[in-house]
Formats: structure tokens, sequence, C-alpha cells
């Protein structure tokens, strides 16, 4: 995988949309946190809203964490764990798979887009796969935001 | 056994020949990428036995997305006794994929003028086998009416609106295809 | 709540228009069984699973649709007498019930043939489910006159049990209703090397080329040959044109010599429930004209 | 895993000088933050001076610094000093993941006297200097916000203690098949009490029923009994043969066990002379021979079995008290009952192997019914090969006891076939079924053997060989799955039909003998077992590892390990080094006689706690529990920090230390302001 491949596309999903600035991300202690560590190591390029917090594992991260970043001001959330069937804690990333389509269907329904909440896995050693994500993530996120999606109150 | 086929002859294939995307419909609706040619189907299939169907042959050119399956005669060989699908352990359920694939060929008006003419029946009397003479008179001798309360009784007592609208909207088929038509 | 004990029946295309005995006797045996048999106007063709499935997927759907909405106005279940009609019709029938979008998209395209619409409120059976499980061989014994002590080559077909996972009826490599059920009528079924093989006719393999449906079926007719059956007992118009027509074409083209009687099931259950030899109608039939019951069977009396 | 590395750290501290401890102030939090530069790793590309400043005008923050290495001598210095003089006592350094020298600073503070969890790891250089190089000005932006979002999760930090839990220095082995045989005696060799639970009448498991084993064909029986014989005579190893797990309670390193042994109605004074079983009129057919041979209501499995003693078998037997009267010793003892005892363990082994799959499901091969005697499985014909066998080890087909002619043997029946819901491939029946056809071949050079198979599947150094060997005997391989078994009515004569898939042809093979390769599959009754000892089960059935490459004999539980085939399918030689890592990862608490474990568990805030047991559901290591007043409880050492009961709790009440959902909250809003936000 060519960095620069990665490099140009981040520019092009810069250079679509920028109105938005700070994305959480939740990152399992295992393999959520390798992966970006090791995109770090390597001086891969992602964007700069990426805001990780460290959890032990995707399954803890509930429904109040994601409202909580929402409500206090994220453009949009996600959570990265482990490859499916290699979780360290046996199921946790499944279990919060399930949770977030739970919740992106209920956004649905409430008229709200549900791009702005996703759920990835990634390798430690591959940082590829983290900066794969964060990409992925602004991309929904620009798309969205074009398509005039929104999950925040109009106030 | 069957028809002769025309694709056998070019041998040497190469990428051109491929369109793995064409049967994208296909593979939505079955599980033709998990089959692990095993030749379950093949060796269950009755007709595969005395006729040139392969099953899994053509499963496998669905794989590979070889469209020259579309114009391989033997896809109209199945018989649909489903003894495939019963026992594939890989649940690709072939009898469906033919059935699939036999909707593509007809789009593309590859249709045998024997199936041409059933549709022609089914449009002008309602049914796939229509009645004749002899079996009026046998009706009649069993003390059944002559004609069955079926659509083409009625289109004979000059109710046609059914019927019309049947041979309207049912069963378009395309035209018979120009001879040779390539890529 | 469909009405019980009545049936909506469906004729399909071969039995009235090539084998309108069996009509004959099937309205016999349900009458006799206390069914009610209910006509249905202006049905058509089912139309075939084989042919018409394989030209165009979602008109063969309509088109059965049509036939199933036509029962559901008469409020009653459809019975019918072929493993193809049964096969197009309990598909059909099954998947609009359980999948609410395609019965949408089937009636919007319903509408435009008339007024006609789909619910799912109904069911479709095969008389041999009906005769095998309804009735079954514990409840025939009291309704028959006579019994046949015939060793019959039972051919299943094969829309009536596969596929296993829509039909539901029995299993597809070791069924025993039909066997079960005859029994009760005197009638052994003999087993005879890959029984439940195709006759070779479905698929439109018939009409598109003969010469391979009659290859696979000789082969049907060899294995057949071995255990020398009475006669040949099915249970669908279809097959049964196959084992008529057919044994008359290897006769004529591959120097064979058979003659044996194909009887449709609801024929054989008729008879011993004691309507007349004519009506049974076997000297309408190619094969095995001469074949009477009347030397095998011993009369109960009722 | 946690677990793993606090215990280095709680190891290293010792070395440092005692006397640099201070007294700590808790009256108030004051942080100190300390900017890294990395050389220019960090300070070229983020203003390090400004995020310092920065920090400093955070609440609580008493101390702000940058300065160029961190981890050197001086930058650890600085926290010391802070810590020293400014009363700081929580931490947050600014600098590279908290995998490189996280832990450095937090044995820092551990050094001085503070809670190691008071440090509060700050990453600017892999989340942010590293991967925003071209934007340095968002990159400063974000290095602050990450500050202060650490500065915001360090204030309400508490501190974790780590306990020291001793443990029961015994061992329970679940299966004495070849995996629990060999767990067993490696536990035992370490010293190890062991208490190894069969639920037969005999140990040894499906080993002693084979013929031979590939890749040397050597007897199972030679290779085994040095183990059956050890095991049996090993002072620290307790055998209960008819032995049945009741109940399974406690956590890693002490557990609770109530088995129940069933009576065998033979005394252990039995010679096993044989005596009662020649006089015993029932016959029925052996389950260890597969059914390929008759056993005795009153019998011994086979000769070489140990315990060497006769078992009654009471649903066949009908009470002619024969066997009692014949008896010379009087072993025979029909009033035993079945008692219970119950054993204290640390760790438990579960080696409940695996059952051969019935292909009586796949109705093509209608394997098991009448007119089909002559379609055997593998394990049958293990058993009419091996030495003990009726025929003498003559291969002599069941239904008439002629020598086939014709043996086709088909693969993967039960394996790879999803109408049985079995996906996977079991990867020991190709070289099972390559090495009995190689038998047949050497003992009956003029039988046709043929092997029908999708996929020849024989990895592993020798097995190769052994495949090529089969071939230059002259076995038959066919690649195709064959689609039945069909039976001439009239000859009686079996056939496989198949396709030839390499050339495309359907064949018609005739068959005196058709052996089905059948699965291995989980054992019957590892349902009820696995629900009694709280640990996962794969939706295959076998019982789930902890993880599939870096801890393959751990299960979902701690402290209960899985040797063997109750893991997945396997063969001798793995069972054996599978069994033998559960047996030295069962070992090592025991040996070490405690367990070191950081309490960073929940807590459950009972005021809010509706009983409701959604907590109890996602906890995967099955460490909370219900009390006797019916309110939910967490295992301190089961508990493995995963957080899994925080989101499932629809009151709140379970908070995971320093993971609360008030903590994450500090460090979200941090990290979330900015944004399009929304002010009532
Ligand atoms: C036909 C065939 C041929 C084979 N040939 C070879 C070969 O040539 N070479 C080779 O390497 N491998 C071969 N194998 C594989 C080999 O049999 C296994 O790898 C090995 O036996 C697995 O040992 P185990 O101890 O894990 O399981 P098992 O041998 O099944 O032992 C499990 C034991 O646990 C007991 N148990 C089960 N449940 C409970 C319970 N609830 N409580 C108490 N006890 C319980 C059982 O009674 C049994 O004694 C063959 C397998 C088959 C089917
Ligand atoms: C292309 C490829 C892909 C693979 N993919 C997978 C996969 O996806 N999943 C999987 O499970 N497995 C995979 N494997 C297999 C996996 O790599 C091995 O199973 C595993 O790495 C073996 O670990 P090891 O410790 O035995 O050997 P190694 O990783 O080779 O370690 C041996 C160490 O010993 C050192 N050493 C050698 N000789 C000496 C000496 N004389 N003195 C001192 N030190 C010495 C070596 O330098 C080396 O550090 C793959 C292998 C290959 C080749
Ligand atoms: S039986 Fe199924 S898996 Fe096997 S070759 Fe046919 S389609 Fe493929
Ligand atoms: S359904 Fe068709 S392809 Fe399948 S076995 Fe029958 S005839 Fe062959
Ligand atoms: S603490 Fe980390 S960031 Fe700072 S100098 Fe050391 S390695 Fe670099
Ligand atoms: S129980 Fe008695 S008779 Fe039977 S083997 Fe033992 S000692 Fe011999
Ligand atoms: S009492 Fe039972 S075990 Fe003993 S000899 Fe009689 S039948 Fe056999
Ligand atoms: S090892 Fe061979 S026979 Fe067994 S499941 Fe795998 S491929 Fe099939
Ligand atoms: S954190 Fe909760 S879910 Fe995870 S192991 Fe501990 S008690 Fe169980
Ligand atoms: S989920 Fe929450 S409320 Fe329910 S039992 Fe557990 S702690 Fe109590």
């Amino acid at each position: 995988m060519k960095l620069s491949h990665y490099q140009k596309e981040v520019s092009s999903a810069m250079s679509e949309c920028d109105e938005y600035e700070n994305v959480v991300v939740f990152m399992c202690n295992e393999c959520g946190q390798g992966s970006a560590n090791t995109a770090g190591v390597a001086r891969m390029s992602y964007d700069p809203a990426m805001r990780i917090v460290r959890v032990q594992c995707t399954g803890q991260v509930g429904p109040i964490q994601i409202m909580d970043a929402l409500n206090s001001g994220a453009d949009a959330v996600a959570c990265v764990g482990c490859c499916l069937g290699a979780c360290h804690f046996f199921n946790g990333n499944v279990i919060s798979m399930h949770r977030i389509k739970i919740m992106k269907k209920l956004f649905k329904e409430l008229g709200y887009s549900d791009q702005f909440v996703n759920q990835y896995t990634s390798r430690a050693a591959e940082g590829e796969t983290a900066v794969g994500d964060f990409d992925d993530i602004i991309e929904r996120l620009c798309s969205a935001i074009q398509e005039g999606g929104t999950i925040q109150n109009e106030c | 056994m069957s028809k002769t086929k025309e694709h056998e002859s070019k041998e040497f294939k190469t990428d051109n020949d491929f369109d793995p995307d064409f049967f994208k419909d296909i593979e939505r609706k079955s599980n033709i990428w998990s089959c692990i040619q095993c030749g379950t189907c093949t060796a269950s299939c009755e007709s595969g036995r005395w006729t040139a169907l392969k099953t899994r042959t053509i499963i496998r050119k669905l794989t590979l997305g070889d469209l020259t399956v579309l114009k391989d005669p033997d896809i109209w060989l199945c018989t649909t006794c489903y003894q495939c699908y019963e026992r594939c352990p890989r649940d690709v359920k072939p009898t469906d994929v033919i059935m699939e694939l036999r909707n593509y060929a007809t789009k593309l008006g590859n249709i045998s003028p024997n199936h041409r003419a059933v549709v022609g029946y089914l449009k002008n009397y309602g049914h796939a086998v229509p009645i004749n003479d002899e079996v009026k008179q046998q009706r009649k001798e069993l003390g059944l009416e002559e004609l069955p309360p079926t659509l083409f009784k009625f289109k004979s007592e000059g109710d046609t609106e059914d019927i019309e609208k049947i041979k309207e909207l049912l069963f378009d088929l395309p035209e018979e295809k120009e001879k040779e038509e390539e890529k | 709540m469909v009405k019980e004990e009545t049936f909506a029946f469906f004729l399909g295309c071969i039995m009235p228009n090539r084998y309108p005995q069996i009509e004959k006797a099937t309205k016999f045996v349900m009458e006799r069984l206390g069914y009610k048999i209910l006509e249905m106007e202006k049905a058509a063709c089912c139309p075939a699973p084989g042919v018409f499935r394989s030209f165009n997927k979602a008109d063969w759907m309509v088109h059965a649709a049509r036939n199933i909405a036509i029962a559901e106005k008469m409020d009653a279940d459809i019975l019918t007498v072929c493993n193809g009609c049964f096969g197009t019709l309990q598909e059909v029938n099954k998947r609009i019930k359980e999948d609410e979008t395609l019965r949408l998209k089937v009636n919007e395209k319903l509408k435009l043939l008339g007024d006609y619409k789909v619910n799912g409120t109904i069911t479709v059976r095969h008389i041999a489910e009906v005769l095998g499980y309804d009735i079954g061989p514990w409840g025939i014994e009291d309704k028959i006159i006579r019994k046949i002590n015939a060793r019959v080559a039972v051919h299943y077909g094969c829309h009536f049990l596969k596929p296993t996972k829509i039909r539901e009826i029995d299993s597809s490599e070791k069924p025993t209703i039909i066997e079960e059920f005859i029994e009760a009528l005197g009638v052994k079924s003999i087993p005879f090397k890959e029984q439940l093989t195709c006759c070779g006719a479905g698929g439109g393999v018939k009409a598109y080329d003969g010469n391979a449906s009659m290859t696979i079926f000789s082969e049907k007719m060899v294995n057949i040959d071995e255990v020398k059956p009475d006669f040949i007992l099915d249970i669908c118009p279809f097959c049964h044109l196959q084992f008529e027509t057919g044994q008359d074409y290897l006769n004529q083209n591959q120097s064979c010599n058979y003659d044996y009687p194909v009887i449709h099931l609801s024929q054989l259950t008729a008879y011993c429930m004691g309507m007349d030899q004519e009506f049974i109608g076997l000297q309408y039939q190619k094969m095995g004209r001469d074949f009477l019951f009347g030397e095998k069977s011993t009369e109960e009396g009722v | 895993m946690t677990i793993e590395k606090e215990k280095i750290d709680s190891q290293s501290p010792q070395i440092q000088d005692e006397e640099e401890k201070v007294e700590i102030n808790d009256d108030e939090e004051r942080i100190g933050v300390f900017v890294c530069h990395c050389g220019h790793n960090i300070a070229g590309t983020v203003d390090v001076s400004s995020v310092a400043d920065y920090a400093s005008t955070l609440p609580n923050v008493v101390e702000a610094k940058h300065y160029m290495f961190m981890c050197s001598k001086p930058g650890v210095q600085l926290l010391k000093d802070s810590i020293k003089e400014k009363g700081v006592n929580r931490t947050v350094v600014a600098s590279c993941s908290k995998n490189q020298h996280g832990r450095t600073f937090a044995r820092t503070i551990e050094e001085m006297g503070l809670n190691k969890h008071r440090h509060q790891q700050v990453n600017i250089r892999e989340f942010n200097s590293w991967v925003h190089q071209k934007q340095k000005e968002k990159a400063t932006q974000k290095a602050k916000k990450l500050v202060e979002a650490g500065v915001n999760r360090a204030r309400k930090l508490e501190d974790v203690i780590t306990k020291k839990i001793p443990t029961t220095k015994s061992a329970l082995v679940i299966g004495a098949g070849i995996a629990g045989l060999r767990a067993a005696y490696d536990l035992a060799e370490l010293g190890i009490k062991v208490y190894l639970i069969e639920k037969k009448s005999t140990i040894g498991g499906h080993m002693t029923q084979l013929n031979k084993t590939f890749p040397t064909n050597e007897c199972p029986q030679c290779s085994i009994s040095p183990l059956t014989n050890g095991v049996a005579n090993h002072p620290l190893i307790e055998l209960y043969t008819l032995a049945k797990i009741k109940k399974v309670e406690g956590t890693m390193g002490n557990f609770e066990v109530e088995v129940e042994l069933k009576p065998r109605y033979v005394k252990d004074n039995c010679t096993s002379c044989g005596e009662c079983s020649e006089n015993c009129p029932v016959e029925v057919p052996s389950e260890w021979d597969s059914g390929m041979s008759m056993r005795n209501a009153i019998y011994k499995a086979y000769p070489q079995a140990i315990p060497a003693m006769y078992v009654r078998d009471k649903k066949t037997c009908i009470e002619c008290n024969t066997c009692i009267n014949v008896c010379p010793v009087q072993a025979v003892d029909f009033s035993m009952e079945s008692e219970t005892k119950s054993f204290n363990v640390g760790s438990i082994v579960v080696a409940a192997g695996y059952d051969e799959y019935n292909p009586s499901e796949i109705e093509p091969y209608h394997y098991g019914q009448e007119g089909y005697e002559d379609v055997i499985t593998q394990l049958q014909l293990e058993r009419i090969l091996a030495p003990t066998s009726l025929t003498d080890s003559q291969v002599l087909r069941p239904s008439d006891g002629k020598i086939p002619r014709k043996v086709v043997m088909i693969q993967c029946v039960g394996s790879r076939n999803e109408q049985v819901g079995n996906k996977y491939c079991t990867g020991v029946c190709c070289k099972f079924a390559t090495k009995n056809a190689g038998i047949i071949k050497d003992m009956y050079p003029n039988t046709d053997v043929t092997i029908c198979y999708i996929d020849m599947r024989t990895p592993g150094l020798n097995f190769e060989e052994y495949y090529k060997e089969a071939q230059e005997k002259g076995i038959r391989f066919i690649r195709g799955r064959p689609s039945e078994i069909i039976k001439d009515p009239i000859s009686g004569e079996l056939s496989v039909v198949v396709e030839d898939t390499l050339t495309q042809t359907p064949l018609r093979l005739d068959a005196d003998l058709i052996v089905l390769s059948a699965a291995m599959v989980a054992p019957t009754g590892i349902g009820p077992l696995g629900s009694k000892l709280h640990v996962l089960r794969s939706k295959e059935g076998f019982l789930k590892e902890f993880h599939i490459k870096m801890n393959p004999t751990q299960s979902s539980k701690g402290g209960i390990y899985l040797a063997g085939t109750i893991q997945g399918p396997k063969d001798i030689s793995e069972t054996v080094a599978h069994a033998g890592n559960a047996a030295a990862l069962a070992a090592a608490p025991l040996v070490k006689g405690y367990i070191e474990k950081e309490m960073l568990i929940p807590t459950i805030n009972y005021e809010l706690c509706v009983d409701c047991g959604m907590c109890k559901t996602a906890c995967n290591p099955a460490a909370i529990d219900f009390n006797d007043d019916g309110r939910p409880v967490v295992n301190e050492v089961a508990c493995r920090s995963c957080g899994m009961c925080m989101p499932a709790c629809p009151t709140g009440a379970i908070q995971l230390l320093n993971f609360s959902d008030d903590q994450l909250l500090d460090e979200i809003v941090a990290l979330s302001k900015g944004g399009v936000i929304c002010n009532e």
C-alpha cells in the first residue's frame, strides 16, 4: 500500500468539505490504539480532526459516550476495535458493532443522518487500517454534510 | 446428444472474455462465490448423466464471469429436478442459479423456437397445453363439461379481457437474435 | 379463516386437456371423502415452473399470483393434482406470504391484469399430501370398498417434495408418504434403482430437446423394467404424459417393448373407493389398455 | 493483558531508592503538565511552548513545563521535582504513546509515593505531530485540546490497588483422553495435585480405539500406554472414572468442584478374571468398538483397559445375578450407589475431546439404514482393522463377512457442509483416510481402494509424503464429492455416484465397502458442561479459546484452560502440544502460589442498581454474579477490566474504575468542544 495514495485521498477529501472540526474516535486499548500508533510511527498522514479516546474495548463504549460526544459538539463519532473474531475481550467489537447499527437505525428514524456514527476495525500492525478508517469517517461525514444530513439539533 | 456449442472452438481465453460484474445479480440471490467445485451437483444431476449439462461447470463459468455461458445450450437441459439444490454442501442452490441464468439468456434472445411456441400457447389459450377435439370427446364420455371452466372456455365464449391482458403484459420475449453477434 | 373441508380445485393444463379421467377421479375421491370441491373460473396455466420461470421469473410469479388471487376470492385453499402446478403455486404463495415487499411488487403488476390482489390468506395443497397426511392410511381404510393386490413402481416426481426447505412435506431422499398410503389400498410399492430421479420431462427440457428428455426417461424405464411392476403410479399429469408417450416413443424408436399402465394416485384411490372401471379411464391410455384392476382386486364390501 | 503488563511493573520498583518518597497532599487536585519536544519529532510540528502556556491556564494545573526529552533522566527529574516542590499529586505528560513511555512516567510517580494510576499519558507524537506534519497550525491546536482532555481526565483519576490472591495448589482435569492424560501428567510432574475425571469406565479416549496412527503407522496403544500407566500410578493424580461434573464455583486460583461418581457395581478387588462376563447372558453392541462387536452387560471395554476392572451396565443388565454368583472374589456388588465428591482446585483443564459425526443425517449416504450395513465410518474401519477386532484384523464387510474387492472412501462427511451446519474442515480426515486406504491396500493388494475428495488436505512435515506414498501404492484418488450411494434393489450391490471433476465425467463406482470419513464434532454433553463451567462455546459447539492465536488454550473464563480437541479438531500431535501448553498455563499461578491482580474493576452503586442482571449477561468472563440477597457482585479476580458491563446497565449503576461515564465525559467534552455546539 503506497503512502502517497492515502495522502492524496485525504487531501482530496479535505478539499471537498471543511465544515467539521472534531471527530471523536474511541479506540480500544489493543488493536485500535496499536494501529494508530503504527500509523504514527510510519508518519502516515490523516485529518487533524481525529480525536482519539483510549478505552479498554469498544464494547465499553455505550450510547452515553456517543451522545456525550455529539452533545458537546463532536461532528462525528466512531469506534475502532480489533478485527472480528480477534477481540481481545472475546466479542466486544461485535457487540459494539450491533450497538452502533441500532443507533444508526434510531438516528435515521428520528430524521437524522446515520453517517455520523460508525464502527470500524483495524489491525495493530497495520497503520493503513487505522488511516483507512479515518479517511472513511471523513468521507461519510462530508457526503452526509453535502447531502444536507445532520446529527445536531437545530438551535 | 445436444446441440453443438459454438464457443468450444475458441480455446484460449483472456480477461477480455470475462466479465465478473455481469453476474452480480445472480450472486446477490444465491451463493455462487462459495462454490467449492465439489461436483456434488453434477453427480446428482439426472440430466447431466446423459446429456451435456454439467452443473458444476456452469457455476464455475459464472464465477469466472464467462459470458459464453449465456449462449450455452446446456443450461436448457436442466429438468429442475432440484437434486443438486438439495445436496450442495455450500448451499449454492444451482437450480435457482440456472433459472436466473435462463432469464438472462431469454433477455438476450437466446430462446429456442419450441419454447417460443409454448409461450405462444399460453398467450393464446391461457394454457401451455391446449385442448384438442379428441379430449373434448373424452371429457363428454366421462360426464365432464366439454371445456373445463378455465380461461380458455371464457375466451371461446367471447370474454377475452383477461387473456388479452396476459398476452399484452406478461412474458414479453425479445425478437429472435441475429445469427452471429459477437461481444 | 378459509373455509374448512373446501378446496378450490386448480386444474392446470395437462390434466383437463389431456387426462380428464384424472380430473374425474379426483373429484370423485374428494367428494366421497366429504370435501367440497369448487371450480376455479378463469384460472389459467399455473404457469409451469420449468419453462415459464426460465423466461421471466417476475412474470411467472405474477401469473401464478393471479391464480392464487382467484382462490383467495373464493376463500378456499387450492387443491392441485400436478407437481408442476403445486411447485409453482406453493412456492409463489409461500413467498408472497413471507415477503411483504415482494407481495406489494406482485400486486402492483397484478392490478394491471384485472381485479386481482393477493393477500396471502390461503395455502396450496397437493392431492398426495391431502390423502397421505390429512386422510392418511388410517383414515382411508373404512372408505374403500376394494383393495388392489398389486406391486407398483411409485414415481414421486420432483416438485412435490423438492426443494424440501420450501415444500416441507417429506424427506426427498427417502420419502414414505405415498408408500404408506397405498399400502392401505393393498398396493405394495417395490423399490427400484434410482427411484427418485426425474422422469426427464421437467424444466422445459421436453419442449426444448425431446431427445435429451427421452434419454433421461429411457434410463428410468430400464430401472423400472428390472423390477417388473404391475403398473406405474404417479402423482403428476406431466410425469403421466412422459410415462405414457415415452413408453410409446421408446417402443417405436428404440425397439423396446414396454406396456406398463400408468396410473395417477387419484385414479387408484377412486377405484378402490368404488368408482366404475370405465370412469377410471384406462381405456383412453396408450399403455396397458388391457390392464384391468379387476383381476387384482378383492372386494371388501362397505 | 493488563494483568501481565502490571505484573512487570509491580516487580521493578523495589530496585529504586525508597527515601525519595514524599508526603502526598490530597486536599485538592494539583496537576503537573509536561510537554515533550522529542527533539524535532514533536517540537518541529507543534508549538510546544504555547501548549504548555495553554495548559497553565487550565484549572488545577499548578505546574506546566516543556522539555526536550521527557524520558531522559533530567526529564523524569522534572516530574519528581514538581511532586516534591509544588505538591503535584497528578501528572500529565504530553509526549509519545502510552506503550512507549507511559509506563516510564507512571513508574516515576510511583517511586515518589503516588499511585501509578494517577499519571495520564497524552500522545501528541504518534497521534499528532507525526501524522499532521504539514499542518502545524492545526497540530498545535489539536495538541492543546489533547492536553486539556488529559488534564480533565487526570483530575478525577483514582488509585488502583494491586492485590495478591493465594491459589489452591491442585488442579482438575476433565476428560482422560490423550489430551487429559498429557495435561494431568504434566501438572503432576510440577508437583501439583491433580483430580482426573473421566465420564466413561476407562481412560485413553479415542486414541485407544485407533488401529494405527499416522504418519508413522505405529500402534496407538503402545504410544499411549506409558502415559495411561503413568497417570494411573502417579502419587499426585487421583483418577475417577464414571464421573460427572455436578457443580463448579469460584474463580481463577480457587474453585470448588463437585463431582458425581456413578457406581461401577464391581469393587476394587476385581482381578479382571473375566468369569462374570463369560457367563453373562446379555449381549449388546460395544460402544468402544463402535458397534463392531458385542459386549456383555458386565464387561471390560477392551483387554488393556485402565482401570483394569470390570463394570456393570445397569441399563442393559437383566439382573439374573449370575455374575454375583460366579465371581471368585465376590467383587460384584449391586448395592453400590453413586457418591458425590468435592475438591478445591486452583485451575481447571477441560479435555473432553470430540465425537465422531453421525452421518445418518446425510440422507443420500443412507448410513445406518437397513440394507446399507456396508456403509461404515472410518472409526468403525479402525475397529475392524484393530489387532483386538472381532475379525482378527481382517477387513471383512459387515453384511456378509466377505473381503471387499472395491473399497470407496468418501471425504468431508459432515465437514465443510453447510447443510448440516458444520462449515469447518476437520483437517484430520484426509490424513486418516489416506492412512486406512494404505493399510487396506497393503493387506489386500488386489482390492481397489478409491478416495473421493474435494481437496486433499495434508499439510505439515511428513504428510504430503504420506499422501504420495498412498498414491504410489495404487490408491485411486477421485476429485469429487459423491452425491449419493445407490443400492441396486435386485442384486443388493452398492455404488457411489460422483463426478470426476477433473475430467468432468459423472461416474458410478461399484463398491463392496464404503467408508465415510466423518467429521470430528463437539462431544455430546458439552453444552451442560460448558454452562456449569461458565465458559463460552464457539458456534460450531466446541469450547471457545480466548484468542485464536495468542491464547489458544485459555477459555473465556480465567483459570479454566482447554486441552486438545475440545477446542476444535486436531490430530494427536497437535492435541498433545495443545494439552502441554494448557498444563503450563494452568500450573503457573499454582506453582507461584498466588495471583497478582490490579483492582481495575467496576463498582456497583446499589442505590441505582435495579438487579436486572444485564451486566451479568454482558460479562464474558462471568465475573458478575448475584449474591444471596439477589444483588449483583463483581468478582475481583475473574474481572478482566473490559468495561463491557457498563453500557449494558440501564441505570448506569455499574462503573469501571477510572473509565466511568463521568470520567470519560470529562475527556470527551474537551475533545469535542468547538464543533457546531448547541447552546440552549
Ligand atoms: C477415525 C479416526 C482416525 C484417527 N486417526 C488418527 C491418527 O492416525 N493419528 C492422529 O494423530 N490422530 C488421529 N485421529 C485423531 C485423534 O483421535 C484425536 O486427535 C485424539 O484422540 C484427540 O484426543 P482428545 O484427548 O482431545 O479427545 P478424546 O480422545 O475424545 O478424549 C476425550 C475424553 O474425555 C472424556 N469426556 C468427554 N466428556 C466428558 C465429560 N463431560 N466429563 C468427563 N469426561 C469426559 C471422553 O470420554 C474421552 O475419554 C483420528 C481420529 C479419527 C476419528
Ligand atoms: C508469508 C507468510 C505468512 C504467514 N501468515 C500467517 C498468518 O496469517 N497466520 C498465522 O497464524 N501464521 C502465519 N504465518 C506463519 C507464522 O509466521 C509462523 O507460524 C510463526 O511466525 C512462527 O514463529 P516462530 O517463533 O516459531 O518462528 P520465527 O518467527 O521464525 O522466530 C524464530 C526466531 O529465532 C531466531 N533464531 C533463529 N536461529 C537462531 C539461532 N541459532 N540463535 C538465536 N536465535 C535464532 C530468529 O532470528 C527469529 O527471531 C505466515 C508465514 C509466512 C511465511
Ligand atoms: S454442489 Fe454446490 S459447491 Fe459443489 S460444485 Fe455444485 S454448486 Fe459448487
Ligand atoms: S435441478 Fe437441473 S442441474 Fe440440478 S440436478 Fe436437476 S437437472 Fe441437474
Ligand atoms: S518521552 Fe517519548 S516523546 Fe518524549 S523524548 Fe522520550 S520518546 Fe520522545
Ligand atoms: S468382577 Fe469378579 S468375575 Fe468379574 S472380572 Fe472381576 S474378579 Fe473376575
Ligand atoms: S446380573 Fe446382569 S451383569 Fe450380571 S450376569 Fe446377569 S445380566 Fe449380566
Ligand atoms: S481434512 Fe479432508 S476430509 Fe476432512 S474435512 Fe478437511 S478436506 Fe474434508
Ligand atoms: S469489566 Fe465488567 S464485563 Fe468486563 S470482566 Fe469486569 S465485570 Fe465483566
Ligand atoms: S445492569 Fe446495572 S442495574 Fe442491572 S444488575 Fe447490573 S448493575 Fe444492576
